[in-house]
């Protein structure tokens, strides 16, 4: 398997989800001004602040070159995850629903958080027995998960709530408490909370190692 | 010519910085003021102001969240 | 232009004595024009000549077996093992942060990180010191914190550099004056460390990075070198306003541009602009150097040849690289959209010349803008007279050990800094192997398993109480907190936040300061490898309290074993381990009770200290204990809450208190620490030095028994009170 | 009353924004837009629109880097 990490001027944590994706296969990173995406079979979009997220978090990145190809990829079926900023690069552009708002409690955070995985039978997440708990770092100044009622209604019908922060841990007022939501056809999933940097005890828990072999799981049993 | 854009955020989402700046007035000493809503100031300069609306609702606004308005100034009043 | 030719009381205006001023007419064989002037007027103000303090630097000890780059250059660098090199570096943003408090500590983050990837090296971490005044009751200094910690962390989050440690004081002498202190770390290969000196006649002279515009003209070099009075708006030109992303991409363009060996040497722009790089860069190099202004990419349109000299626009890098190279280097500016214009040439004429198009408006010798600058002996002074006011009092005389300890676990010194370092991004870039609070220093995973540490730290109370002691006190503290997680240091950084060395007792200060520095350094084999001066800081009330600030990079051989500080498991032992010897002496508890500073603090044995830190150090290298957390602000029971906070888990402890209670609970001394583990293991600790196992880690509560008295508390209520700056933070 | 102030970096003080936003702009296919500008828009309600001048230079704007202007609107134009 190979995974493309996108590269905007200003991404920040794409070194990091390289050293994750790394675990699991192959990877290459993807430069935000070329539309080629080198065969991948997944791609990430990866955290920091793309061009600066001025405007708004993810508002420019989302008319990258790069961007173009990934939605065009998204719409192929291939898989995508998009990790805090690039969470809200994939709610701007449109492939995953709802928008990502200052955090209510205006100020970047950095806490580690507690995950309940609602949706356990996904692409992004089979590895993790539903209702697992993940212990994965937060950090965003932006990370306030919107969409109207009845958008929101119809995500939890569907299934597309991947992602809850357990009682307490949602400080960035995210409606529902939803940290992460997949689309409709589930190939493209995104969340604000790091996965990237939940992979080695060295530096914190492992628990994010299971969205990353979740995919892989995925891209191989495709490949059979 | 000169154009502004005033971005809002809808009616009915929290606004957490306009909630802040609310709470924040009667310490320094001013009452009476309530429902203050923060949102993004946008000026340019534009050479075909009919492609406004396209850059608003596309890069300056996401009309998911948020509302925008646009305000053609006319040369002289432009700063 | 004006035609005519600035006057005396025009330099005077700019910071030049009569004096200086006169050299400078001697230097230039006639009066210097407006740009000439400009420029002296930087690079002779106390913040670029260091004229007060450039006698004493040179007293530090600066070399060392791990020294690869000393004081000098752009950030000191330690050699790290494996062919990398560790560069370090501290800076002050004190004014600017008192001015604009979230663009002044932002812009003195980008400033400091700039200094390390000038150096070849990738930033891999940032520490922020900060004083500010009585929080509690000074709405001023809330709204300072708030803001300067916004600022950090809106530039250090977005260039995706971890903030991996700090430190943050409230006192009153800091009230108008607050100091904003941002420390870096960076990593690179040895073989790609990069100089500044110019060289190669004929070579080009680039700047890219920002356009240029009129940001903080005359502004932290002015500022820095004057003491900000209160009716002092005209001292307060332009606001710089950082802009983190154009850092980023500077810096990975900078980074790309030295990998490909394209840049002969490079410089960043800081303090007194394209001025000071240019300056130093030919300076350094022994060569003279041209430069064309109107080449120079402007953000206004309309600016004054001298204007774009001073300017302290952000983001900027100046570089000399080889004709040949010019396309190629524009080639990777492009790439990351940073603009870059080619804008002189190195020549071995020794002058800075300057050109505006083909008129030539300022013409002066290298030598005398950078090395004729007059330097002064300073006139130290035991102060007769105490200098500072007792702070107020908060605690009650008739309070309980338990009501002072909760007291000093709740005071603004002591209580939990995560309401601050939340606001942070520590873990970035995947090497964080101890965060905020889980131990004494940041720990970052290096590529061969090894790791480094580090920590930053000040105490200006009890420097300004005993400016040789403290000091002392303050670097021992440092490498006691290396000590902790099992590092050895390997350099030093320091910035000397002072206030206006011209008067006596203040130059007392910086020079019993400054002597300490080096004993202390030299006897822990931590040599100084750079830092940074800040002189001046002073309000209407009188000088800062003196705040050496020390930085201390260090080494341990197995990330893997790097301590933490809380109590980790039921039923281990507790030990006191260390010289320990307490005292009340402007310590925390004397703060609370209102009391003035001491005229001096107990001796302090520098190489028992130095032993018990190898002793600590070797036992959490050995994987001997669980915890080791040294004993500061607050004194041993501070500590034991602390650790007991930390893991979780109670403790229940014997003191023997002898006959003041009061002393042996808060009292502090460099040279003390708590650590936890089995009993044979601190047995074997004991060995080494000084150990008194005092009691065991178990349960929810901190129990102290001192024989005569007892505290008695529950882990709840000492984290509601270790909560206590959340309020500032609403 | 409702009212507005604009808030917006002082002519000369860098606008990282604007400067963004003016960037990525051609790429969406917009040519002729220049001088953008970005800043803050505060809608609040007042009682006392005579406290707006001090609440703008205290709380709502920093003058050392911001310029602000008011605008009263009659209550029947406010949203
Ligand atoms: N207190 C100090 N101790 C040791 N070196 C110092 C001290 N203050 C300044 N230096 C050194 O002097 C040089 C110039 O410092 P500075 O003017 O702060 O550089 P920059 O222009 O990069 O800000 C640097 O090499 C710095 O390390
Ligand atoms: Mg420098």
């Amino acid at each position: 398997m190979k995974t493309g990490i996108l590269r905007f001027p200003g991404s920040c944590d794409e070194v990091d989800a390289q050293l994750a994706a790394a675990l699991v296969g192959d990877t290459v990173l993807l430069w935000h001004g070329d539309r080629d995406l080198q065969d991948v079979d997944a791609v990430i979009v990866p955290g920091g602040f793309s061009y600066g997220d001025y405007l708004r978090a993810g508002a420019i990145a989302r008319f990258s070159p790069v961007m173009e190809s990934v939605i065009e990829f998204a719409g192929d079926g291939g898989l995508v995850l998009g990790i805090c900023n690039g969470f809200q690069v994939l709610c701007e552009a449109g492939l995953l629903p709802g928008a990502l708002l200052p955090n209510a409690n205006r100020r970047f955070t950095f806490r580690q958080v507690e995950l309940e995985v609602v949706e356990g039978d996904t692409k992004f997440t089979s590895a993790c027995p539903p209702g697992e708990l993940l212990s994965i770092p937060a950090k965003h100044g932006s990370g306030r998960f919107y969409a109207d009622e009845a958008t929101l209604n119809q995500l939890e019908e569907d299934g597309q709530v991947v992602v809850r922060y357990r009682p307490e841990q949602n400080f960035n007022g995210s409606l529902r408490d939803i940290a992460g939501v997949r689309n409709a056809a589930g190939n493209v999933f995104g969340l604000m909370p790091h996965p990237e940097h939940a992979v080695d005890a060295l530096t914190g828990s492992t628990d994010g190692l299971r969205i990353f072999e979740s995919i892989r799981s995925a891209v191989e049993g495709a490949h059979v | 010519m000169r154009a502004r854009v005033l971005v809002r955020p809808k009616q009915g989402i929290l606004d957490p910085q306009g909630v802040a700046v609310e709470r924040a007035l009667p310490a320094l000493g001013f009452k009476g003021v309530s429902d203050v809503r923060i949102g993004r100031l946008v000026e340019l300069e534009i050479e075909n102001p009919a492609e406004l609306e396209a850059i608003s609702s596309q890069l300056l606004a996401n009309p998911l969240i948020e509302d925008f308005e646009i305000e053609l100034l006319d040369d002289a009043a432009a700063a | 232009m004006s035609e005519q030719l600035p006057e005396l009381k025009d330099a005077i205006a700019l910071g030049l004595t009569e004096a200086e001023y006169e050299l400078v007419c001697e230097k230039q064989g006639s009066p210097p024009n407006q740009v000439e002037l400009a420029m002296y007027s930087l690079l002779w103000s106390e913040h670029c000549a260091y004229k007060h303090s450039k006698n004493l630097l040179v007293t530090l000890p600066t070399e060392g077996p791990a020294v690869v780059m000393g004081p000098g250059e752009n950030a000191g660098a330690v050699d790290v093992g494996d062919g990398l090199i560790c560069a370090f570096k501290v800076e002050s943003h004190n004014h600017p942060s008192a001015v604009e408090p979230f663009q002044g500590a932002a812009t003195g983050v980008g400033g400091i990180l700039r200094d390390i990837f000038a150096i070849g090296a990738r930033p891999i971490a940032v520490l922020d010191s900060l004083r500010f005044g009585e929080i509690e009751t000074s709405e001023r200094s809330r709204y300072l914190l708030e803001r300067a910690v916004a600022g950090i962390g809106h530039y250090g989050n977005s260039i995706g550099v971890p903030t991996v440690g700090g430190e943050v004081y409230f006192e009153g002498p800091y009230e108008q004056n607050c100091l904003v202190n941002a420390m870096a770390l960076g990593l690179g290969p040895r073989d790609q460390l990069m100089r500044s000196a110019a060289a190669g006649v004929g070579n080009v002279v680039l700047i890219y990075g920002a356009s240029t515009g009129r940001d903080g003209i005359g502004g932290a070099s002015v500022l820095a070198s004057a003491e900000l009075g209160e009716a002092d708006d005209d001292k307060r030109p332009t606001v710089q306003v950082g802009d983190p992303f154009e850092e980023k991409k500077l810096m990975e363009c900078s980074l790309e541009l030295l990998e490909l060996g394209l840049i002969v040497s490079l410089q960043d722009l800081g303090a007194a602009g394209l001025t000071s790089s240019a300056c130093e860069m030919a300076s350094k190099g022994e060569v003279g150097i041209d430069i064309d202004v109107r080449k120079v990419p402007l953000r206004e349109a309309d600016m004054e040849p001298f204007e774009i000299m001073v300017s302290e626009s952000q983001e900027r890098m100046l570089c000399v690289i080889e004709p040949k190279d010019v396309d190629a280097v524009r080639a990777i500016c492009d790439k990351w959209e940073v603009s870059s214009a080619a804008i002189g040439e190195v020549t071995e004429t020794r002058l800075m010349r300057i050109y505006s198009g083909a008129e030539l408006v300022g013409e002066m010798p290298v030598e005398a803008l950078v090395d004729d600058c007059p330097i002064y002996d300073l006139a130290p002074q035991k102060p007769s007279e105490p200098l500072y006011s007792p702070p107020i009092a908060r605690l009650d005389r008739s309070a309980g050990l338990a009501e002072a300890l909760l007291a000093l676990v709740g005071s603004p010194n002591v209580a939990s800094r995560r309401p601050l370092f939340e606001q942070y991004d520590p873990i970035v870039q995947s090497r964080t192997v101890r965060r905020p609070e889980q131990a004494d220093a940041a720990v970052l995973a290096l590529p061969n398993g090894s790791a480094l540490a580090v920590s930053i730290d000040g105490n200006g109370r009890r420097v300004a109480a005993d400016p040789y002691r403290g000091t002392l006190g303050v670097v021992l503290e440092c490498a006691s907190n290396l000590a902790c997680v099992g590092a050895h240091p390997l350099g030093t950084t320091n910035n000397l936040n002072f206030g206006n060395p011209e008067k006596p007792h203040v130059a007392w200060q910086l020079t019993e300061a400054v002597r300490a520095i080096a004993d202390a350094c030299t006897a822990l084999e931590a040599p100084i490898v750079g830092g940074n001066v800040s002189l001046y800081n002073e309000g209407a009330s009188g000088p800062i309290y003196p705040t050496p600030v020390i930085g201390m990079v260090g080494l341990l051989p197995d990330a893997t074993r790097a301590g933490r500080l809380g109590f980790a498991q039921e039923g281990e032992s507790i030990a006191l381990v260390g010289p320990f010897e307490p005292s009340l002496a402007a310590s925390e508890l004397s703060k609370l009770r209102g009391e003035p500073l001491p005229d001096e603090l107990p001796e302090v044995d520098i190489e028992a200290v130095r032993d018990a830190q190898a002793a600590v150090r070797g036992a959490v290298r050995d994987g001997l204990i669980d915890s080791a957390h040294d004993i500061a602000e607050g004194g041993i029971v501070t500590a034991l809450a602390e650790c007991a906070l930390a893991g979780s888990i109670g403790a229940a402890i014997e003191i023997e208190a002898g006959e003041d209670a009061w002393q042996a609970c808060f009292g502090e001394a460099p040279g003390g620490f708590i650590c936890c583990g089995h009993a044979t293991a601190l047995a074997q600790l004991g060995e080494r030095t000084k150990v008194t196992v005092i009691g065991k880690v178990g349960g929810e509560r901190l129990e102290i028994d001192l024989g005569s008295e007892k505290i008695e508390l529950g882990l709840d209520e000492l984290r509601l009170q270790h909560r206590a700056l959340e309020s500032v933070f609403q």
